[in-house]
């Protein structure tokens, strides 16, 4: 497909597939706020992937809409980030997951909203108010459980050395976005990982954590349809329905 | 005994009871009672549908299902709020529902088997709850009448996107149609029976209908919620599963087939398909979230002080 | 279909359920001998319900083979035992589960080889042997761990416990089965009880475990389509590609 | 030193080297490590087809796979029996897997994304191991020699099986034909790297050989496995994912392009896509079992003795 197309199909999974993730808290959180919590967050990227997902289907130009992408899609054509699909171990991971999620969400939106494409600019314009959102409730519980009881601590700092072998990949690029940073159409996602890091270690600092060495093994791959085990799995479970009854309306 | 007159002044003039007023230990009872088990059936309730957020077969209806347990965990909050100005907290209702000494409502231990159990329990289970609740919106006691109000008009909204579920699956497929007669076969008799037992062997009823807690009898509400619902089945396109059910014009009401009364009772006492399931969860949830719990209240008892650890 | 279809049906799809489990073991069980045990239990298990399949399949006459009624039927339409489909808290529950299963197998195709139908008769007294092996294997590792350590005593009694009300309707019968029973195709099942309870209430106490009390709630519906929530998700997984590429061949 | 003349003399004569017999302590320790990589790359080998079986797309073709890997497990077992005739014990290999002391095959460090992975994995991986494992039949040590008897007889089952699975595919429709090419676009430079950096860059080799462990270098083995496998791959339909990949007359060889040995460098010290994956999941599962074995251990003394606990 356009360029546009798979670009935007890049940054509909990534949110539909950490909505997919944060579903799966609802009436496993630890209090009942935090149900409610999840799910919002849940829903604002469940839109989000809606709307990029749906766009990226009419930039493509083959008729197909955000469920034809979502459900008959095979696995080696989501192109997310690995850091989305992997199952969390605990509640601290999830948030360590979601901390360093919504610190790249954010500047990447709020680039996006000056992007000389006006439905991708009208999306993260939207976005960007939920994220930033996302990203102080992350931040809440980083510092809570970070800077709470000694097993809170060792539990928080497990979740961030898990996840961290995932960052890399949120700001790789490559000739395709590249294409569309020079039309303005894209963000630039290199030069997102400054303002990624001076948030995240601050938070992780406060939160009396440490921020890990570089990956030795930093994941990649997603983009291009690589995942994680993980993943087949979620696709079984989120796809089996509609896989089930071809050509069926739900 | 205390509390009794001025309760009974504030029922005569049409007032709500409100926290602060006095009220008779066993109005208050009563309703810590009710309030709670109402609670707990929101938030056990919100299992049976969570079962099928991942599952659920377009991002349409994935995200009316989220925003839907949503709500039932946010009815949860209201409703615990409510019981708190009874003078009881969250916590110890928590543990009573954790050791099985309060319930919540029977119809949450069956299973959801297929994705048109979604829409069933939209319909008709959210059907039932609102013809119990929207009495509750004039309940004698303030807190717990306010949040019936949202509640209701949340609840509302959620039987009419069942209704629409199941409408796309009996406008659909073959197999569509028979995966929602299916679903309404298994939850009109439990959805019937979530109206309690049979007015000649409810217990409760009296008293509560004097404190102005409950308005109608168990029998008057089933009654409305099958005249309500029989039309809308017509338009569904649905076979409710009662060859007995038919207009009484003289009674201006439909006969129907009252639901197995015993087996509402095994259920409120455990044997129901999802009992062990639904607690064996709850429970899970919950210790899995001490150390969390635990964790914020170190940090917010450090951080009020203004120690530093 | 004929009632013998709908016979061998249920029949094969315990098979097949159980042997969904078993080979969720494989790569996670204590020790490589038992890596190696439970992927046999579940290749025998297996091999069963591709013959029951193939046979229920030809009987009903509609040209579906073991595949078709595998990976094309929805959950309603499969009537295996709830026994089979939990999941196992732990390799105790696993083999109280097993103990379970095997010594209801063991006698049902005992008396299966006998009958009138010379297909069930074969299919079954070769799984006879099969199955007089996996009884074995459950009863051994019931005694180890019921009379081990405490902790592997505790677990145990835990995993007789969780089985146990799934152990009636492994016993149910009805009108279909009656007619089958009474043309000497099909075993009474409620027949085989006396000997079931026989062999494992010897295995439990023998192994210091305490006999639970009859299931306050004992499971049913399996027969009929009605399944546990763990169906639904066991499903996805076992039919998710056969959905994802209909009419290929593999 | 002691044992040395021993074993050469056994090597003169083309005889195996038996438990019983002396042997130099770089010998024993050599094979020690190698059976014992090797025995570790059958139980983590066991993960990336596992992760199939429940998924397979068919019955016989899940009872293929089930049987596979417990064939893989049963490697596993004559391995470490074999490696036990040496002095050390399962045991404590173990440990050292899980500690990470000792390897694994690289190759087991990538994913399975697809079911043609699985097929992928029997033909080119399997084929590789062959290609290695084969002249190992005539290593000088015996119990090895013998294990790798039965083991190269079942892995050519596995490889034709692996092959067949793919021609399925690549008999079936353009999305299985697709899948087919994907799996071996991933899986052929790392079936390539499994024959061991190339020669000019190999230390253990000459050692080896001397001792008649490695009978043919990694460059022999690797286009051993290259002239093997690319007429197979045209019966197949597929194509190599090497555009320089071809034959060459005069050396009566294919010409091939050499697998990225950084790359393969990078995985064998644990930065491959699934060397966390891998080691957790195997240490999870024995430590999971931990309390299983302690039972069993508890009750075999309980009862060898004839006690009564």
């Amino acid at each position: 497909g356009p360029p546009v197309a798979v670009y935007a199909t890049r940054l509909g999974d990534d949110a539909l597939i950490m909505a997919q993730r944060l579903g799966g808290w609802i009436t496993n959180a630890p209090q009942l706020e935090e149900d409610v919590a999840l799910a919002n967050l849940g829903l604002d990227l469940l839109g989000q992937a809606r709307m990029l997902l749906t766009y990226a289907g009419e930039r493509e130009g083959l008729g197909r809409d955000e469920d034809d992408l979502a459900y008959c899609r095979d696995e080696r054509g989501f192109c997310n980030v690995t850091l989305v699909e992997r199952v969390d171990a605990d509640f601290g991971e999830a948030m360590a997951r979601l901390l360093v999620f919504s610190a790249y969400q954010l500047p990447l939106y709020r680039g996006l909203s000056a992007s000389a494409d006006p439905t991708l600019a009208a999306i993260a314009a939207k976005a960007v108010k939920e994220v930033a959102y996302h990203r102080d409730h992350a931040t809440q519980w980083v510092l809570r459980l970070g800077d709470g009881t000694p097993e809170s601590h060792r539990r928080m700092q497990a979740g961030v050395d898990s996840v961290w072998p995932h960052v890399d990949e949120l700001f790789e690029t490559d000739a395709l976005e590249r294409a569309l940073v020079t039309e303005g159409v894209a963000v630039d996602r290199p030069g997102l990982r400054a303002e990624w890091e001076t948030y995240v270690h601050d938070v992780l600092r406060r939160a009396t954590l440490t921020v890990p060495e570089p990956a030795a093994a930093p994941a990649t791959g997603g983009r291009s349809g690589v995942h994680t085990e993980a993943m087949g799995y979620l696709l079984a479970e989120l796809q089996h329905l509609v896989r089930s009854h071809p050509g069926a309306r739900w | 005994p205390d509390g009794a007159s001025a309760l009974e002044a504030l029922l005569a003039a049409d007032e709500r009871v409100e926290p602060r007023d006095e009220m008779p230990d066993g109005y208050r009872r009563t309703l810590v009672r009710q309030i709670a088990q109402h609670a707990h059936s929101e938030i056990i309730g919100m299992q049976p549908e969570a079962n099928w957020i991942s599952r659920a077969p377009s991002l349409r209806r994935k995200a009316i299902l989220m925003a839907k347990v949503q709500d039932e965990a946010g009815h949860g909050l209201y409703l615990y709020a409510a019981a708190e100005t009874l003078g009881v907290d969250r916590a110890d209702l928590l543990d009573q529902l954790h050791t099985g000494r309060q319930k919540y409502s029977s119809i949450f231990n069956y299973p959801t088997l297929t994705w048109a159990d979604v829409g069933a329990i939209g319909w008709l289970v959210d059907g039932a709850a609102i013809t119990n609740q929207v009495p509750l919106c004039r309940c004698s006691y303030g807190p717990y009448a306010r949040a019936m109000v949202r509640i209701c008009k949340e609840e509302s909204f959620h039987q009419r996107q069942g209704f629409d579920l199941l409408l796309a699956l009996t406008r659909g497929t073959e197999r569509q149609r028979a995966m929602a007669q299916d679903a309404v076969d298994r939850w009109w008799y439990p959805s019937l029976a979530m109206f309690g037992p049979p007015d000649a062997e409810s217990t409760h009823g009296t008293q509560s209908a004097a404190w102005g807690i409950k308005r109608f009898s168990n029998d008057e509400l089933r009654q409305r919620f099958v005249d309500m619902t029989v039309p809308q089945a017509e338009v569904l396109g649905v076979r409710i599963p009662d060859p007995d059910l038919r207009w009484n014009a003289e009674r201006g009401h439909h006969d129907f087939t009252q639901p197995d009364y015993a087996e509402l009772l095994r259920v409120i006492n455990g044997a129901g398909p999802c009992n062990a399931q639904r607690m064996a969860h709850r429970r899970r949830a919950h210790e899995d979230g001490a150390w969390v719990r635990e964790a914020a209240t170190a940090y917010a008892a450090r951080h009020a002080t203004g120690g530093s650890g």
